[in-house]
């Protein structure tokens, strides 16, 4: 890993402050901004797309998908997680810019679900990424991810959803417990 | 001198609120042609805002980091040489900076400026959407170029003021109905200049992320929103001076470049995308055509 | 004086005592040897510089044996006889000395016996004033010659050498029979009595077949096309001593008493033999050696040619029509042609004797064995192709500029057997400079030297007679400074030296030359020579470079015959300096590492030179600036040199590697400067040329589309190019081909904008080039998809070029934009809306690849093998910080350029001002538009200062992130390879325009070269080898020349 | 199905079974699994493998690898099967006859452990990045207990202790 050091930042992200003069506003565009990484990790993404599409419209909510995590506000994890794709969902969030938001669906993630004794699939998702709102069902129909979405908004508003700036907080942590079951940490130690 | 200043920045900001608006309409529109209701007409600015007072932000370098200045700049330099009502001692801008040879130019600055930017970014992305970019561009030009000649051989001048005084005196002395194959030319360019659906393979979401700007995020993305934006109300406004007579007042600007950007909004909702080489082959086939017709009709009549 | 009879009785008594000193000392003969050789030549010599001096006033007249002339056998020396005998036995001593440091074949006495007789009978023939004693030394020349050629003793030697004896036999034979008729129609065998006779009314029906068959008989020892297969044979067979002796000199004693024996005998149709058998030897021995692979043979063919042009020489001079002026000329062509193809061809055979092996292949790498033997190669292959300013140049100077008076025909016959000669030596010199080995070459190579010595010695007498005839002058300053610029040459030990003394002599030079920096055209771009080169030259700071010793002087060779170029006022004048800039260039550009580039440039090159100077030998009057109106078609001619320095589609095809290959150090040069050479020559054409209204208009037209199309074929081209400095080539050629097109227009807005471009292209591509110099350098590849990122390494380098390229894209706020902006509205002005069409389409092309270069070089991914470059060199940096600052300032005040640009145009009276007022508000206003650069770049610079405050004022806390870190699927990249976008980038756009970018031209010419080439291989099956066909042409061509011209 | 005839004919079949009118199953021996499969292939026209799967019979200790083939002509399938050893799992790879065996054979190898010879890709991850136990597929592989000690608690304490007793019993059937 020596010779990738030129190649990555490797520094801690600072602790931020939430505040300032316009935090009202900016908590209500925020709010009202939702850019959602489009990044399916389980079996829930099919459900993003009903959601996202004609029928129920994320889109009236100002919600939209984007294609990069550089420009997203919300990272889903739809579904079970299994180990090979922790470490990119570890990656993917790293690298967007903050404030940013973690939703997610299904039981999976909270408890692993069905999958409770794989091999593979993680048990609780809030040991390694910080989460935001949580949707439950298996899986969850749009109305249901929509009402999460608007729970999310409210969180917000009114300037509770900061697991952004717990993870940073709590970095070490945070990295230890992904360090537990990804063995062979083959990334760098912090992502931008 | 500052007071034209004054009148031009006033112009900019009304330009780019008005193009991010414009940009709230049209997903609007969207929305309601596909059977939905859409986020509000003012979606833009939220989003514009969320953008501007994110918390961090990445930079990959010089040029990465001043990108979105060029982009801003050019597209409020493009912004700003075309007058918005011909005339005008408050709405004509910098028109006297220079003509439209100048406009046609300048107006590169911005996307070059930005291709170097996300360039830096060494996401691979990025500069296979600015090579696609470029090469559409090839494209589109040739039509624009045939139809812009034409306007100017036929007025014998190559200033927008020019143009659009040639054009006073009635509806049917718009360059729209005077030049009908050249505006058609111009107007087919204008869909591939606006990236709207045919001609969409630039930004392609589905296969590049969104091209260029990939690597951007926060503050730098709302620059080049903005720029995009106005940058977009620009080109409307120099079709409208082009080909509609321009604008006696800014009520008839408002309408002329609605009208203008309904345009590609109509063709972007109904039609799939092509294959870049299909584009570019499109551009320098039926259009041209049409603009060499007109040309041709310029140049036995002479 | 010295009695030449002596000069016959000693060498005959010499032989004699070597045969008699061999028997016993066989050591000693070369005590006789050589003194004998030494006292022929210094006799000869001596009577020469008699003859020169004007203190022997008529010419020798010696009587043998006491009898007078009619009756008596005399010999008549006069000044050619003696000029030729000092040839003669200045070509036998080199050979000798050859030999003796060779080591002689053996028997020895016996060959030095032949080679004293060889020597012998050619001053003998030439010195013999009786066609009876013509006949005798005729033999003796040949029989020493048939000894000498089986001397060597390899099988095709022998071969040759029984194959010239029945040749020679026939030809002695036909000689013969014509003495013993001649002697019976005339009763007298002296040359000048039968002469006085024949002029005094003496006629005889049968004199006209005498004099035919002396003619046809001498004809054949001169090797016309077709009975000269054993003199190819000879060539290739024999020792190269022998040749050099033969071919050398030899010949040329039959060519003298061919002229002479016409001359007396006064046939009327002689001349017309002479043109229709000398031209056509030329012609398809040229041609014939095109493909040919032994290099000794090769040299033979050109030994042939190089004869057949002399018989050219001579049908003109014995042609009753040609003007007296005009036979000047054509007489001292002919002196210099003997005197240039004896001494390089001697040196090229002596060259060749220090090869092992006689292929073309066995010479690779020869070039680099040793600094003499390419000092000698170099000059005598430039001598004998006729390259400046060795006497070959000067000698088809004076051919062409006499056969212009004769005919359009005889020029275009001269010049095509000239292009054939230059195809087939620089295949030769490429052939001769691959190979990364060093070819080992004997170390026999004084006498070579000598020789190649002797040719340079000759230039200032071949200038003088070629100034004299021509009425040519060369401005005097300029010739200085080219003779400074070889002396650098001598600094060879440190090219640090070298640097500085370049350095010293550009200064040295703008000094000299400063009293023609005025404010007219050649004014205009001496400045621009001047400037420029001192600038480039700073750049090629030699440090850890590995340059050639003659990298500096060819450098300044160029430069100052650029100089020399503009200030021509005639049109000699500027071909001559054309042609030197044309082959000093091709040397650099043979430093290269495109050895076949150099090859192609040299044959466009010379076709070029050679189409002007056809159009050059047809014009009314040599002075440029008197106004003429030929056809266009002429005028085409005369632009096509131009043309082809330009690179003009089709005339391309040069281009790419020339420029992409050529030294890195040179190529900013080429681009900047040495390509305005053709925008120069074509404004020239424009201006004084073409001047008829009706033509001017359609050959206007047509160069304008020429340009336009150079412009967008160029720049297309220069989209899918994976190599940095091919790529900025293309994009060199196609700016060149926009400012042909402004020229084109002929309206004072076009010639601004063309004069304008001429000198911002110098700016953005001489920086683009020093900095892709730079580049390679650190980098030490040009190949595009190695490179990447390096604007982390190479900011300021990345700075200047982002600035060079955003001008050469042409996009405001830079300098580049004004030469768009004026060519725009002269071309709409004009009403060339097609042209205007496609011009801005491959301008907008242009922003593909302007994109390219940033991105592929300075942008993305830096890859692993580079994170170590350096900035690069301080010079270089220098200069291009020099180059930028002229970027920005123009860009906001282009009338820094554009005042002085009108001052020239006014000097131009055919133009006229162009219509361009200045205002404060609307900046540059011409008849359709306006444009403000300083409010346009005061606008950006100030929004983009104000943006920038804002941003940094009001963003998110930015955060400088490591090169890898991008959103990558959540994938962490392995290299940055992986990441770069670097090849191939435009293969979405190739598939769109791949019908558009075939190589048409390529192939078209290739094709041409490769039919041509089919067609002289076809050719050549005439030689068959076998002496029985030889001997039946023989007869057979005898025959017809008898049936043909008897009446 | 007479393919079966002519099958017993030719190679030595250990078992062989009519499922449906369209579905067969044979049995041979490794040896003659490969002349197997290219009779098949070029003879009777079962041109496409559509997929080899691998079963553990831990107590018989053997594996058995199922190839799965299919003609397109006569729309029919027909079940190759082989049992190998368990203790030393090894097998030529067949990647040669159908290219696309090779990411089958990639999958057994990780899943099962069974070495395919002469697979140039076998040892690459496919699915599991850093594994570092038997292979999880293997039936006396505890999944259960390599969750828990692995992912952690799933619920608050008491489930934690029913999960125990859940995973001991699994190993103590195991045992058996």
């Amino acid at each position: 890993m020596g010779k990738d050091k030129k190649y990555f930042l490797d520094e801690k992200p600072e602790k931020l402050t939430y505040g300032g003069v316009f935090r009202r506003i900016n908590d209500w565009a925020r709010a009202r901004s939702l850019w959602v990484v489009a990044y399916g990790t389980g079996c829930g993404s099919i459900e993003l797309r009903p959601t996202f599409t004609s029928r129920f419209d994320a889109e009236r909510l100002g919600m939209r998908m984007v294609a990069t995590p550089r420009q997203a506000d919300v990272l889903i994890i739809s579904g079970y997680l299994t180990v090979k794709t922790l470490k990119r969902v570890i990656r993917v969030y790293e690298q967007m810019q903050s404030p940013k938001y973690v939703v997610a669906l299904g039981a999976c993630p909270i408890n692993g679900g069905m999958y409770y004794d794989s091999y593979n699939a993680i048990n609780r998702l809030d040991l390694y990424l910080p989460v935001d709102v949580w949707i439950t069902g298996c899986m969850p129909r749009p109305e249901a991810i929509l009402a999460g979405f608007k729970r999310l908004q409210e969180l917000i508003d009114s300037g509770r959803a900061d697991g952004w700036k717990k993870y940073i907080d709590n970095l070490d942590r945070y990295r230890e417990n992904q360090k537990k079951i990804i063995k062979n940490w083959k990334m760098p130690n912090y992502n931008w | 001198m500052w007071a034209k200043i004054l009148y031009a920045f006033l112009t900019l900001i009304g330009g780019i609120a008005y193009g991010l608006l414009l940009g709230g309409i049209s997903r609007k529109i969207t929305a309601r042609m596909q059977n939905r209701r859409g986020p509000t007409v003012w979606q833009n600015f939220i989003d514009l805002w969320k953008l501007f007072r994110k918390k961090t932000a990445i930079s990959h370098g010089v040029m990465f980091y001043l990108a979105p200045m060029f982009r801003l700049v050019g597209g409020a330099g493009t912004f700003l040489l075309v007058p918005v009502v011909v005339g005008s001692p408050y709405l004509s801008n910098f028109s006297f900076g220079g003509d439209l040879i100048v406009l046609m130019y300048f107006m590169v600055l911005g996307c070059l400026g930005m291709a170097l930017g996300a360039a830096e970014s060494g996401h691979p992305h990025a500069p296979i959407g600015v090579t696609r970019g470029l090469s559409q561009m090839a494209g589109y030009e040739l039509p624009f170029i045939l139809s812009v000649i034409v306007l100017m051989v036929a007025d014998k001048t190559a200033t927008l003021e020019g143009i659009v005084r040639a054009q006073q005196g009635g509806i049917l002395h718009w360059h729209l109905f005077t030049h009908p194959f050249a505006a058609a030319a111009a107007f087919i360019s204008l869909l591939g200049m606006m990236t709207s659906y045919p001609f969409q393979v630039v930004l392609a979401p589905q296969e590049i992320a969104v091209g260029p700007p990939t690597e951007y995020s926060s503050t730098f993305l709302s620059y080049m929103f903005s720029g995009r934006s106005v940058f977009a109300v620009a080109k409307y406004l120099l079709f409208m001076n082009l080909f509609l007579g321009g604008a006696s007042n800014l009520l008839w600007a408002f309408v002329k470049t609605f009208a203008i950007f309904l345009w590609p909004l109509f063709i972007t909702n109904v039609f799939p995308r092509l294959r870049l080489e299909q584009s570019v082959l499109f551009f320098w086939t039926w259009p041209t055509f049409l603009g060499l017709v007109d040309l041709l009709r310029i140049y036995l009549v002479r | 004086m010295v009695n030449p009879i002596l000069i016959i009785g000693i060498t005959l008594g010499s032989a004699f005592l070597i045969g008699i000193v061999q028997a016993f000392r066989p050591r000693w003969t070369g005590w006789i040897f050589y003194p004998t050789l030494v006292f022929d030549f210094l006799a000869s010599a001596v009577n020469l510089y008699g003859f020169l001096s004007g203190s022997i006033g008529k010419p020798i007249m010696v009587k043998i044996g006491g009898f007078p002339p009619p009756v008596g056998i005399n010999l008549l020396v006069g000044k050619a006889e003696a000029a030729l005998g000092t040839l003669i036995f200045a070509v036998a001593l080199l050979g000798a000395y050859h030999w003796g440091r060779r080591g002689f074949p053996q028997p020895q006495g016996k060959i030095m016996v032949l080679f004293l007789l060889l020597a012998l009978g050619a001053a003998g023939i030439s010195f013999t004033g009786d066609f009876f004693n013509l006949f005798v030394f005729v033999e003796i020349t040949s029989i020493a010659s048939y000894g000498l050629v089986a001397s060597s003793r390899r099988e095709e030697a022998l071969e040759a050498a029984f194959k010239y004896m029945v040749v020679g036999s026939i030809s002695s034979t036909f000689i013969l029979l014509g003495v013993v008729f001649l002697y019976k129609a005339t009763g007298s065998l002296n040359m000048l009595d039968i002469g006085g006779k024949i002029a005094g009314g003496f006629s005889s029906q049968v004199l006209g077949l005498i004099s035919l068959l002396i003619l046809a008989g001498l004809l054949v020892e001169l090797e016309v096309f077709p009975i000269n297969g054993w003199a190819l044979d000879i060539y290739q067979g024999a020792d190269p001593v022998v040749v050099a002796l033969l071919a050398g000199a030899a010949v040329k004693a039959f060519y003298l008493v061919y002229l002479k024996t016409a001359s007396y005998l006064a046939l009327p149709s002689f001349f017309k033999l002479s043109l229709i058998f000398g031209g056509g030897t030329y012609l398809v021995s040229q041609f014939f050696a095109w493909r040919q692979e032994n290099a000794r043979r090769l040299l033979g063919y050109s030994s042939v040619g190089q004869l057949g042009l002399l018989i050219l020489a001579g049908g003109l001079l014995l042609s009753p029509s040609l003007p007296a002026s005009s036979r000047a000329m054509v007489l001292a062509a002919v002196v210099l042609l003997i005197l240039n193809h004896s001494f390089s061809k001697s040196s090229l055979f002596l060259l060749a004797d220090n090869v092992k092996g006689e292929k073309l292949e066995d010479w690779k790498g020869v070039l680099s064995s040793s600094p003499v033997f390419r000092f000698s190669f170099t000059t005598s292959v430039f001598s004998v192709a006729g390259l400046p300013p060795f006497p070959g140049f000067w000698a088809k100077l004076l051919l062409v500029m006499a056969a212009a008076r004769f005919s359009p025909w005889l020029v275009a016959l001269i010049l095509a057997g000239a292009l054939a000669e230059v195809v087939y030596y620089f295949r030769f010199f490429y052939l001769v400079s691959l190979g990364d080995k060093k070819a080992e070459v004997g170390n026999n190579l004084l006498a070579p030297l000598v020789a190649s010595l002797f040719l340079v010695g000759a230039v200032p007498l071949a200038y003088k007679m070629a100034a004299d005839k021509l009425s040519l002058t060369l401005p005097g300053g300029v010739l200085v400074l080219l003779g400074l610029s070889l002396l650098v040459y001598l600094l060879g030990f440190s090219r640090l030296l070298q640097w500085l003394a370049s350095l010293g002599l550009v200064a040295y030079g703008a000094y000299l030359l400063l009293p023609f920096l005025k404010a007219d055209l050649s004014g205009f771009f001496l400045g621009l020579i001047l400037a420029g080169a001192a600038v480039l030259l700073l750049a090629t700071y030699p440090g850890a470079k590995n340059l050639s010793s003659s990298f500096y002087p060819a450098y300044l060779v160029v430069v100052f015959s650029m100089a020399g170029l503009v200030l021509s006022t005639t049109w000699f004048s500027l071909f001559v300096f054309w042609e030197i800039m044309s082959w000093a260039s091709f040397l650099l550009i043979n430093m290269g590492r495109g050895k076949k580039a150099a090859w192609i440039y040299a044959v466009l090159s010379a076709a070029g030179a050679y189409a002007m100077l056809g159009g050059i030998s047809l014009l009314p009057s040599p002075y440029i600036s008197s106004v003429k109106s030929p056809g266009p078609w002429l005028a085409l001619l005369l632009s096509l040199g131009f043309l082809v320095k330009m690179a003009t589609v089709p005339l391309h095809i040069w281009a790419r590697d020339a420029y992409g290959e050529s030294p890195d150090d040179f190529t900013p040069l080429l681009s900047g400067i040495m390509s305005k050479m053709g925008v120069f020559g074509s404004a020239l054409v424009f201006l004084y040329v073409v001047i008829n209204l009706s033509s001017r208009s359609s050959f206007n037209y047509l160069l304008g589309w020429a340009g336009v199309l150079t412009a967008f074929f160029m720049t297309l081209l220069a989209v899918f190019q994976e190599d940095l400095k091919k790529l900025l080539a293309y994009s060199s050629v196609a700016q060149v081909g926009y400012i042909l097109l402004g020229l084109a227009l002929f309206t004072p807005l076009g010639w601004t904008a063309a004069l304008y471009h001429t000198v911002n292209h110098f700016f953005f591509k001489g920086l683009l080039f020093v900095a892709a110099a730079g580049i390679v350098y650190r980098v030490g590849t040009s190949y595009l998809p190695h490179m990447g990122g390096l604007i982390r390494r190479m900011p300021l380098t990345f700075f200047a070029s982002l600035l060079a390229v955003i001008a050469l894209a042409g996009v405001p706020p830079l300098s580049g934009f004004a030469g768009k902006w004026l060519l725009y509205t002269a071309l709409i002005e004009k009403g060339w809306i097609f042209i205007a069409v496609v011009a801005f389409l491959a301008s907008t092309l242009a922003f593909l690849y302007s994109f390219k270069i940033l991105h592929a070089v300075f942008l993305g991914q830096l890859q692993e093998e580079n994170c170590e470059v350096r900035e690069v060199p301080i010079p270089v940096a220098v200069v291009e910080i020099i180059l930028l600052i002229p970027l920005v300032v123009l860009g906001a005040f282009p009338r820094l350029i554009l005042d002085p640009i009108t001052r020239v145009l006014g000097k131009v009276t055919a133009l006229g001002i162009p219509d361009l007022k200045y205002t404060k508000t609307l900046g540059v206003v011409s008849r359709l538009g306006h444009w403000n650069a300083l409010f346009l770049m005061v606008f950006f610079a100030g929004a983009f200062i104000l943006a920038l405050i804002f941003f940094a004022l009001t963003s998110a806390r930015v955060k400088l992130v490591g090169q890898m870190d991008v959103g990558y699927s959540g994938e962490v990249p392995r290299s940055p390879e992986d990441l770069h976008f670097g090849y191939g980038m435009y293969d979405h756009f190739r598939r769109a325009v791949k019908w558009l970018i075939y190589p048409l031209a390529t192939r078209v010419w290739r094709g041409i070269y490769e039919a041509l080439g089919a067609v002289a291989e076809m050719g050549r099956r005439i030689y068959t080898g076998d002496t029985n066909t030889y001997a039946a042409y023989v007869i057979g061509i005898s025959l017809l020349i008898l049936l043909i011209f008897k009446g | 199905m007479e393919v079966l005839n002519r099958l017993r004919e030719k190679f030595e079949i250990t078992g062989d079974k009519v499922q449906r009118d369209d579905l067969a199953l044979v049995e041979t021996t490794g040896k003659d699994l490969i002349p197997v499969l290219v009779y098949l292939k070029t003879y009777e026209g079962f041109k496409t493998l559509v997929m080899i799967s691998c079963v553990d019979w831990m107590e018989k200790g053997k594996f058995q690898l199922s190839y799965n083939l299919w003609n397109p002509e006569k729309k029919k399938n027909i079940i190759v099967k082989i049992f190998l050893d368990r203790e030393n799992p090894v097998f030529q790879t067949i990647y040669k006859i159908w290219p696309q065996a090779e990411v089958y054979e990639r999958e057994i190898h990780e899943m099962f452990g069974v070495n395919f010879e002469g697979n140039p890709t076998q040892d690459e991850e496919l699915i599991l990045e850093d594994w570092e136990e038997i292979p999880p597929m293997r039936r006396d592989f505890n999944t259960l207990r390599y969750s828990m000690e692995k992912f952690g608690e799933r619920e608050p304490k008491s489930g934690i202790i029913i999960r125990k007793q859940i995973s001991e019993q699994y190993d103590e059937w195991r045992r058996k």
